[in-house]
């Protein structure tokens, strides 16, 4: 069953990303203010460099895009509690590199993604798309999709 | 060596899917240690067990669990969690205890029941878990992240699937002829190529199954061993490691959606999976080259290519190049996983860092039949358990 | 005392109900205690923690978790679990390890957040877990278990609800100038004569709740120790006791439904919980008359009484006078908890035991302010933990 | 709601006890041919005696008389597990010592029991009653009983 457009779109998880009007998310992090160091999700509210003391963490937006780590796809459906389709769909799973965060973080792959194209190093931008439909709204969740080129 | 633990007995439950309760699985592994070592019940002065997270309180206080099932007899006990770590962690709290002055012997249990299919999040609500996050966000499942590492192995060193088939048909042969695998079936390139895929580049048989299973073993002082009446067959411990990753972590690690950031860091000596190692090395003294095998954690074929480089057989990029060269095979300069490895065995969690232990016991006592590696010495077993636990150990004869 | 390890800081987290997760509790106590001892996250050799069952996988690694959260610095960790007891546990990994020279400083936290109401039972359907089947069976809650308990200790001794009552009486009073307790009010006799039975004979006041908090100490080798520029604030730890039941142990223990049989075996010298204290006076060679103060696990206001007689404070059947000659109470000749006890705080489990540590090490540096035992030398916790968990700890300044 | 006396009654864990036709109750456990231990709940296929290395356990049956070693009640609902009934019902627990077996075992107190009337070391007798109703059948435990003089 896919997702209803008619229905309010809200985050799989509160606080984890944003939605901006044209599709396009933005990953919600902590930074730390003492030694700049980047967290996602932002899991404490205190700085887990060792070296630094630093007990709280400023709100910060990371890149919206960077280079591709590795890549692969789940062609078998997860257990919970992964809200899986009936009938499942196969998806890709992305690992990007962000240069200015110098971090790498996780995300499905944009649906219609042929990771048959793919290579390491491509360019990728985060977007929004729903992941189910918990009955009352779409949930949605930050993906990686290739930059076009040109 | 007035400072090494030794291991008098090593003992197994065969893995497989039994439909019995893990107690009874590590009841069974617990005593055979124990006849093993020439020693009964009575002679355990301490019991350091791994938990399983899968069936309720008695496998969350395992420790308690396996003393009551043996018999309370009053002596402490531990229970440690450490994902696939867990048993070497157990084996190292009764090291400590040991050479604490403590206790003289002391038992180490590890034993599970694992689920049909991929392991996952045990019930409930909970967007603090970064287990349950991956998951429920991403479908990021172990595999997924077994995949991925393969994908950058294959981009970085031009690995290929025939490689990793390879190291599925040189373990699956090693398995062969081990009494306690629960597959012992000769896999052909062929039929590998026929396996479907679950996470490209990654096939079913180059992931490893759950499996029930139990592991355990007698260690003890040296004092305490030197005067048993067969000193021949004892083992001792040169080194446990149980590092965690030093920050900044920037490797993606199981089951993390993002890795550390490197920002205003200095970046480790070492990457964590390197790290493992060199602890044991250091401990013992010993470097790559002194050893006569290892035991590494399979999880998938492709990882046991990237164990080659971490545990220093060779350099990053030439593990295909050691593989195919036949030195990791049995007959060759240094057999990695003569057990079969988890290829033969599957997983189950506390159990499996205590049954790589048990196989290098056998291997350098020179007991391991079909499988012997000829003239082992010096053994070393590694894993990496989910939320940064490290695992190794080096036993020599 | 060459082989006593001594503890250089403690700290913890106010307990309460604050909606936060644990790992900041617990950062915050270890912080704590690293300042108290002068020394930083750089300085920790080795963590060993405590873990939380109702908290995902975070909870069930806790020593990772804390590795993780205080930086992580590739430093051996370990995450243990028994019940009530699983802070001592940890503190004796803790010990262990720098008695076996593997370490010179460790940290050991403990932290929790705890359900309103009753513990219950993770979800599941699990008929093999003892734990499970006395809920879904029996409806046995912890509180069943504490009155049952205190009926007995009512029909052997004579006991009644009034003695119960003047043992929280008496601890209300203690805790109300302690900053970290989370009940901070003087219960009358009347006010207790007015709350709710829970499991007759017990009030809802007899029983101690559940509530948020952590606690943490920081142990070192007595070489390390000795180098520090402050030597005046340290105090050692004489004794740790880990011991689980003999066989039969016929004596009702949570969360069992039925006791060990005692057909055809020879009763134990002594009961699981007088076998507790003495294994640590065994240890530290010191008994009940060297006590400067005591705490125990007053779960239930009738289990301080059968405290008192386990840990020999008196003989069976006195604890009721002992109580009531004020020998117990803050100003007697061995206060018994100072801190205010469970009554006070409200039970967070993997931290409890490390709380009661804390509070031993401030009553031994003369450091307790308004509920200070008056010269305060040696001082004794225990507690009991569900499936054979004994627990107990003798620190000595 | 009270169980539907038309359904039919089955143990709330198989293999635990059974019900005799009159109402009466057979707590099943284990007993080792070895050491002659006997075992409540029958947990685990081996003898749990340190001295003994019996790896059997018989079926046998446990006494059904007993004296009360203590017993409270329970005036608060305890969280599930437990089925409670809603309104909530409260109930009496007791612990009974089995000469015979030399073990106490825990039951409920047979439904009616007046806890006010009871006195330690009081003879007591194994019943079998309802506990809750899963829909399709009445689920039954074993209930301790004062012992009726005369
Ligand atoms: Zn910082
Ligand atoms: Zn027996």
């Amino acid at each position: 069953m896919r997702p209803d457009p008619g229905k309010a779109r809200l985050p799989v998880i509160e606080g984890m990303f944003r939605e901006e009007s044209d599709g396009s998310g933005r990953l919600l992090g902590g930074r730390c203010p003492t030694c700049s160091a980047v967290f996602f999700p932002k899991q404490w509210s205190f700085c887990a460099n060792p070296t630094c003391d630093g007990s709280t963490l400023d709100d910060v937006e990371l890149s919206t895009r960077g280079t591709l780590w590795s890549f692969t796809d789940n062609r078998y459906a997860p257990p919970p509690p992964y809200p899986a389709r009936d009938p499942f769909e196969p998806y890709g799973v992305a690992a990007v590199e962000l240069a200015e965060e110098q971090m790498i973080v996780l995300g499905q792959l944009a649906s219609g993604t042929d990771i048959a194209r793919l290579t390491v190093g491509a360019e990728m931008e985060l977007i929004v798309e729903p992941l189910y439909d918990d009955g009352e709204s779409v949930r949605t969740v930050w993906k990686w999709k290739p930059v076009q080129d040109g | 060596m007035g400072d090494q633990v030794v291991v008098l007995g090593a003992g197994m439950h065969p893995w497989g899917k039994w439909g019995k309760s893990f107690v009874e699985y590590g009841v069974v592994a617990a005593r055979a240690a124990l006849a093993d070592a020439g020693l009964g019940v009575a002679d355990v002065q301490y019991l350091a067990a791994g938990n399983t997270m899968r069936n309720g309180y008695p496998g969350y206080v395992s420790g308690s669990t396996f003393a009551q099932a043996l018999g309370w007899r009053g002596i402490p006990v531990s229970s440690t969690y450490a994902a696939c770590a867990s048993g070497v962690v157990a084996i190292e709290a009764a090291r400590a205890r040991i050479l604490a002055g403590k206790a003289d012997v002391a038992l180490v249990v590890g034993a599970d029941t694992a689920p049909q299919g991929f392991f996952g999040p045990l019930p409930g609500d909970r967007p603090t878990d970064p287990d349950w996050l991956r998951f429920h966000v991403l479908g990021a499942t172990n595999p997924t992240y077994f995949a991925l590492y393969a994908r950058r192995r294959m981009e970085l060193y031009g690995a290929t699937p025939k490689d990793f088939a390879a190291v599925k048909v040189k373990n699956s042969r090693h398995g062969l002829a081990n009494p306690n695998a629960r597959y012992r079936k000769e896999f052909t390139e062929d039929e590998i190529a026929e396996s479907p895929v679950v996470a490209d580049p990654l096939r079913l048989v180059d992931i490893c199954a759950t499996s029930d299973g139990a592991a355990a073993v007698v260690l003890a002082s040296a004092e305490f061993a030197a005067r048993q009446a067969d000193t021949a067959r004892q083992v001792r411990i040169a080194a446990v490691s149980t590092v965690t990753p030093t920050y900044p972590n920037t490797y993606l690690d199981m089951p993390d959606i993002a890795t550390d950031s490197a920002i205003g860091a200095t970046l480790p000596e070492r990457s964590f999976r390197d790290s493992i190692a060199h602890a044991a090395y250091e401990e013992a003294g010993l470097g790559p080259s002194d050893l006569s095998c290892a035991e590494v954690y399979d999880l998938s074929t492709a990882l046991e290519l990237d164990w080659y480089e971490n545990i220093g057989l060779c350099a990053p990029g030439e593990a295909e190049s050691l593989l195919h060269s036949g030195a990791t095979t049995l007959g060759g300069r240094v057999p990695v996983n003569p057990s079969g490895g988890l290829a033969c065995f599957g997983e189950a969690i506390p159990a499996q860092a205590i049954a790589q232990v048990c196989e290098l016991v056998t291997q350098v006592r020179g007991e391991a039949g079909e499988r012997q590696v000829d003239g082992a010495k010096v053994g070393l077993s590694i894993n990496q358990g989910l939320f940064g636990h490290g695992s190794s150990v080096i036993v020599t004869r």
